[in-house]
């Protein structure tokens, strides 16, 4: 317990008489002695931050934490709230998996680089492309990362970035930074249910564009039903197409590699994390062709001396530690352990689970939209189009006083228009669909 | 030893909608997929499997890591806990007021980050240090532009930088100029003189520098980088070597980062996530990405929080506000060591370094070094010296870099080794830099896998199971 | 490998008031200890440790276990989850009406098992299956004691029952008539009614019995020993052979306990703790452990639950409520599986032991085995058998017993090994079959620590790091 | 996901293709044909037991606990609910750890043996005496326990066993139980101040007198200050001395072997576990004189075959699975996983932090009592002694209604007397002292 009640850092394991030994060593009176730095930019100031017990900083967070309100969410857009099974955090817990860093030295990582290899093969079956990274931060920062990997691959001179209008402002202005130091520009085709208006699309789309975006479900919820269009306008105009999506769309919607899409982006965290608060997994795949060109690290079977398998990050030269201002990305540190808990929970739920957790976001939305559409003063889902977990809601009251009523009754739920609600059903407990109903019924009224 | 791949254990395809003959699926089958085909195991397999994943993992707990500039400190177990908590699980399109806690935390460590940085203001959007870095250069960019600057197209990084440094400010655009060391292996005076320009952007440094060493003429090199009217960005890798003695805000700094991952013991998870918080003086806090968390000023009693886009702001780096459960982990360890915790973490980080560097016989050539040191592995190949270094039963040190120290060994053994461990790390070194080149050659010998063939994984990658099948079919 | 005791890390002894000089003592010195010594270790180097420890055991993640009548499940993470609830966490001093919920979850878990084993009435106080047998063995005195039968002082147990059967019976203070098998395995019917008589307080059974074998003359053996005004008791320890197929009150016991630590999947923790509640009819409900829960009767829309002290109580076995952690999880796997969960485990459990025992080349004398099964090594040392095969990577069964087998091999492989796990098993079985004594007697080979001299750890005892150290002093 | 939306169990790892495979290996039509149960003995009905999702049943659970009460607990008497350290929960939840079975196989359980050789160990140290077991079940058992010993050991004819006349109902009703099959009988001596009457034991104790046990501290929170003389009388009767305490009051008060004590027995889950319902570790420690007649497993050092140290059991032979009836006890299954979880706690703490720990436990006794002491209407402590975490406060209400008032105020307090309270210091949080004392000066009014 060195430490814990006193003073200084209780996981620095050094007694007194330990320490004074190590001065000796190293020839100094003091640790002060070791010190280099001018008097005159010392600090000899005071944070100002107390120590605190363990148990105390633990009822800290619990008190800081208990004022968020304890709400149900059906809130989506790429943060479900499925249940992660314990399976999950327990064995990502292991500390050999939560503490150890980038697998560096192969030889003394091959289960975490194994699981990883594991979790890019996830990938490729569910989006059908040959290449899948470790990860990337998020669904935004993938996309900023589509953008640049388009500029490098694309040997025209074009500099437009085509994007849905309703793209998620995050997205949208994360991908402005990323392009920023670039010649791209970023511009919008307008869409139609949330779905692709190809006709203006079309339109749109020249031999300046080297990349269009779009979306598996749309933000609005709705099924994308011209993806394989997109897909041959894109090829025609030789611009990437780059699809947003996420691995339980992926298990039942039509597979990226059948549509043409060259580069697969989105929040791969809809498995293996809870909500968090945005906190997600940039999920990055593309074709072979540019494998070369990926930002991000990438595990790859060898062999050892003994000729036995393993699995080594490769391709490294792509990277900023070797290869600097002339790297694909400036990404480092990822977001590994996500990707493990992603593969892990892909894994629990099997491909039955998988198709199974895909095909209930879209009858528990038909179902829950039916019931809200019976309502006065309510019609559901406002798109005429499948939709998968997510839609909308037009009412009769204003929208934005209807998502105050029911989140005082404990409901989160999206304005999207004046008269327009969307909600999602996927992470909402069976049993909170009727009160949420019976919330909704009363706030309308 | 080995275990399989999991799809070596199960492939099960499952198909979707008509196809499958079951008429179950609820979509037309033009709008979905015809099959999938993944690994079906039941639970019982799924913890062999990752336990024995686990098992060939070597980790903090394993032994000293003494990784330089990684700062792989012990990751207390109680900030599981409470990033664990059901409450810190909430949705980023939450109402404000439904998640004033989320805002308080962030809040706090917003404050707590400025106080220990001597910063003004403070981002916790960026997810790991790079895109710290690359906040920096989008808020510097900003800056200029505001201030009719625009042309500034340059930005300095000294030849022994991390190399994420280039790379952010190459991905902000800018023209990198590479800046010698001078023979102390510090920043060279002149040679930075002669690369400062009306085009400078920005200089980017790290104190103390990748060998350890405290950039002394800090507070000159601030003046000549601001004379010109460029911003000085901190690279807060090396945060642990000075928590409460010295400040980047203190010594000239506009703009820093922070890695929580390695200054605030939050673990590396086998690579991510991290966060990179960035913390700016006041003339640049109106250019941090959106949006900040602020006191809302509706009650005096009780404190509420609240979202708000900073004046110029450079908008986002993150779909939402980072990696907010690295965020609840950093704030935890930050609250349990307090002010004193932090100072002796740094005192004993820099005194286990200067320890370990006296009891190993690698050459140390610059020094005064603080939290970590540059040894050179000399006649031998200092990759080698790391692979031997394995069969001890210890992690080596990073390797290589910085290439101003030939075949370097860069060790940071951080605060949380004892005197007994430290001694047994030098005696591994020790050991390695007796034995001859074709020990080391035939290293590792003892660990799970043996030396890793990394030239042919490179030329002709198999990254997917589904390619070592299709391998496995052409012969 | 090695890992060093704490001892061997550290020693730091602590004086304690006047001794130590500072005085700081709020006791006077004739009411304290001089001094505390103990290893004085931090955070990290505890992690380590502990971490280092648990890399040389081998658990139920690790690989297949089928140690017989030890029902080695895997452990379903979830429950940890639910045991570790902060309200989990009661004093149990409290009072009745501010633990509900505690007091509700025993009330159902009461009913639970009274459904699962055709019970009428079940207390959960017993905290492991041979604490249960003694409540059992109580009860039968205390209920015989009631009927005026005091001077009834034998209790029958089959040569091949659980040692603890015996050592519980002697524990209450009856004298243990061993009962031999008839030449199928089972109970002999002949030799029952030797050893029946008015002195007969009960016969504890297991059902199926040790070999797997499911006792079919359990009617006749029930009206047998009824009618010379026995009780009949029920080893729970075979439970999952049985669920949802077969409960011990319909087939004439009058008394059971349930080991949750086998049937329902509780962790065995590297040997406690267990649980072992107890069921019997409701003639000996009066006599059962105080306090028991019942509903309150207060409130027809919301039930409350109340402790009471069965009339004719034998008064505690515990201090408290047993190991009630445990009791939640074992709750909670049974909520998980529901009925059909819950049958379908004790089907694939006598499907897998029967497959494995297909599939070895041992011998398996009696059948039709359920769960389990007893082979013979035959020529081969069965100890010698279960060493070699740890260096298979797999759990050897329980070997040497029961001893109706020459050499027996007691083989309970459970629900949750699948085909591929049974036969790679079954091969690690196959490979020692195939190898001579030698080989064996070598063995282990490839385990943490070889093979371990037992004689002299009992012949000179050594029971803790003082007892080493004195011994080094003495060399 | 095997299983987990089928019917079956969600931890059997077959699919039906297996099944049927196996079925066919064994040359079984079907799993039914396996069980050999005769007709009349079937059961063919219903649990009535529904199945849940994982997620389900966490629920269900959780709203099950979420009933009882949140109060802050000061009741003390062997469960104190010192703060447990959160290393302990991440460490002891090891799978190797949690789910291993007994070390009947050394050489793939070294790890378990040396740390419950090290907890042997602790108790060694705290006890004076050379022998610790593994565990039992809690402090009550072991007392059983410690009777038992006593009559295996002594050779009189004596078959009293003394206690104090105040020993807690579940510890004297369970010695009873464990003596009920043998000649002891369980007797009382009178105390004063909850202190042994020595002059009152003297007159009992006689050659009849098989073991006398006294507490430390007793169960009213004084320090017992007749533990020498009480050793003395036990010596000079030939009885045996057992005494019952805890790790943390062993920290600092006197050390049992220092006062003659034979047997030592208490819940060592004081440390290692929160306050859980009464869930223990069952403490036994004794002189090497006894080492063959103690209860419970002993691990042991010995060598491998490469004479290197290893661990084992050891000492098998008084055990029931191999002397039966004539084992030196029933107990087979036992407290290991806690028993470790205490060693780690207790290794957490050092010796200077659980010095430290005991230490407060006076004091902050002191302190509490004092400024209860200063209300009007109370007066604390009421026995004029030591107190170690405990005492007595006198209230000129009647005490029942106090402490349901209290409770009602979120405090749990023990009533020990018609105007007599008994309050617990150790394991409640500094910040909850205050709030308290607040409460009791509103309910003693």
């Amino acid at each position: 317990m060195h430490g814990s009640d006193a003073t200084g850092s209780p996981y620095a394991p050094h007694t007194d008489d330990e320490r004074a030994r190590m001065l000796e060593a190293v020839g100094a009176g003091s640790v002060d002695d070791l010190f280099d730095i001018p008097d005159a930019v010392e600090f000899d100031g005071e944070f100002g931050i107390d120590a605190r017990s363990e148990r105390e900083t633990r009822r800290l967070v619990r008190t800081i934490l208990g004022r968020n309100d304890d709400l149900t969410e059906l809130l989506g857009r790429g943060h479900y709230g499925y249940y992660v099974p314990s399976l999950v955090d327990h064995l990502a817990d292991r500390s050999e998996f939560l503490t150890s860093y980038t697998q560096y030295q192969p030889e003394i990582s091959q289960g975490f680089l194994q699981a990883l290899f594991e979790y890019q093969s996830l990938l490729v079956e569910l989006t059908g492309l040959e290449v899948a990274n470790c990860s990337m931060y998020d669904a935004a920062t993938a996309l900023g990362e589509a953008a640049t990997l388009a500029e490098r691959v694309r040997d025209t001179s074009g500099h437009r970035v085509l994007v849905p209008d309703l793209l998620l402002e995050g997205r949208r202005s994360t991908l402005e930074n990323y392009v920023a130091g670039t010649d791209l520009a970023v511009d919008t085709y307008p869409t139609d249910d949330a779905n692709v208006d190809l006709a203006a699309l079309e339109e749109l789309i020249d031999e300046e564009c080297v990349m269009v975006y779009a979306e598996n479900p749309t933000v609005r919820g709705t099924i994308e039903e011209g993806l394989e269009s997109i897909g041959e306008l894109a090829a025609e105009r030789d611009a990437l197409f780059a699809l947003g999506t996420d691995p339980v769309a992926l298990s039942l919607l039509q597979r990226p590699a059948d549509v043409g899409a060259d580069v697969v982006v989105g929040d791969a965290s809809v498995l293996g994390l809870p909500t968090s608060y945005g906190m997600g997994l940039g999920l990055f795949a593309t074709t072979e062709d540019y494998l070369r060109q990926v930002p991000g690290r990438l595990v790859g079977a060898s062999e050892d001396a003994t000729d036995r398998r393993a699995f080594t990050l490769t391709l490294q030269t792509r990277e900023q530690h070797i290869r600097r201002e002339r790297a694909t990305s400036n990404i480092c540190t990822n977001q590994a352990w996500v990707a493990l808990r992603t593969a892990m929970h892909a894994a629990y739920l099997g491909p039955s689970g998988m198709v199974d957790l895909a095909e209930r976001g879209v009858t528990r939305a038909e179902d829950l939209a039916e019931r809200l559409d019976d309502l006065v003063g309510a019609t559901a889902p406002v798109h005429d189009r499948h939709h998968l977990r997510e839609f909308v809601i037009r009412v009769d009251q204003p929208a934005p006083a209807i998502a105050d009523d029911l989140e005082k009754r404990g409901f989160a739920v999206h304005v999207v228009g004046d008269h327009e609600l969307q909600v999602c059903v996927a992470g909402v407990p069976d049993e909170r669909i009727d009160p949420f109903v019976a919330a909704f019924r009363e706030v309308i009224r | 030893q080995y275990e399989p791949l999991l799809s070596e254990k199960d492939q099960t395809r499952v198909e979707i909608g008509g196809n499958g003959g079951d008429g179950g699926s609820p979509l037309p089958d033009d709008l979905t997929r015809d099959s999938l085909e993944l690994p079906e195991l039941s639970e019982p397999e799924l913890a062999r499997h990752y336990t024995r994943l686990s098992q060939m993992i070597y980790g903090i707990d394993s032994g000293p890591y003494p990784l330089g500039s990684c700062t792989m400190k012990y990751n207390p177990k109680f900030t599981e806990d409470v990033a664990a908590l059901p409450s810190a699980a909430v949705h980023p399109d939450r109402s404000e007021r439904s998640v004033q806690g989320t805002l308080e935390l962030m809040y706090r460590l917003q404050d707590y980050l400025g106080r220990i940085g001597g910063m003004d203001a403070v981002t916790l959007q960026p997810p790991a240090g790079a895109a710290g870095e690359f906040v920096g250069i989008r808020v510097a960019a900003a800056y200029h532009e505001h201030e009719g600057e625009g042309h500034r197209d340059e930005v300095i990084v000294p030849e022994s930088a991390h190399g994420t440094n280039f790379a952010s400010a190459a991905l902000g655009g800018y023209d990198v100029v590479s800046l010698p060391s001078d023979e102390g292996g510090r920043v060279d005076l002149e040679a930075l003189e002669a690369a400062l320009s009306e085009n400078t952007a920005a200089l980017m440094l790290t104190n103390p520098n990748t060998l350890g060493l405290f950039e002394r003429d800090i507070e000159e090199i601030a003046e000549m980088v601001h004379d010109v009217g460029g911003l000085l960005y901190y690279d807060g890798a090396n945060l642990n070597a000075l928590l409460g003695r010295a400040r980047p805000g203190d010594m000239g700094f506009d703009v820093m980062h922070y890695n929580v991952h390695k200054t605030f013991a939050t673990p590396h998870g086998g690579g991510g996530p991290g966060a990179g918080p960035v913390g700016v003086v006041d003339e640049l806090a109106p250019f941090l990405p959106a949006p900040r968390v602020r006191e809302n000023g509706a009650s005096k009693s009780e404190p509420g929080y609240e979202l708000f886009d900073p004046e110029h702001t450079i908008g986002k780096v993150h779909g939402y506000q980072g990696n907010w459960l690295v965020l609840v982990k950093a704030f935890a360890y930050i609250a349990r060591l307090g002010d004193e915790g932090l100072a002796d973490a740094s005192a004993k980080a820099v005194l286990n370094a200067n320890y370990l560097a006296s009891r190993i016989e690698y050459e140390v050539p610059y020094e005064p070094f603080h939290h970590e040191f540059v040894a050179s592995a000399g006649e031998q190949d200092a990759a080698d010296v790391a692979k031997r270094m394995l069969d001890y039963g210890v992690h080596p040190p990073t390797t290589k870099w910085p290439e101003i120290v030939p075949e370097a060994l860069m060790t940071e053994p951080t605060e949380v080794e004892g005197k007994d461990t430290l001694d047994r790390l030098a005696a591994a070194f020790n050991a390695v830099a007796d034995e001859d080149d074709e020990t080391l050659e035939a290293a590792p010998e003892r660990t799970t896998a043996r030396r890793i063939d990394q030239t042919s994984a490179a030329r002709s990658p198999r990254l997917s199971w589904q390619a070592l099948e299709s391998e496995g079919d052409d012969e």
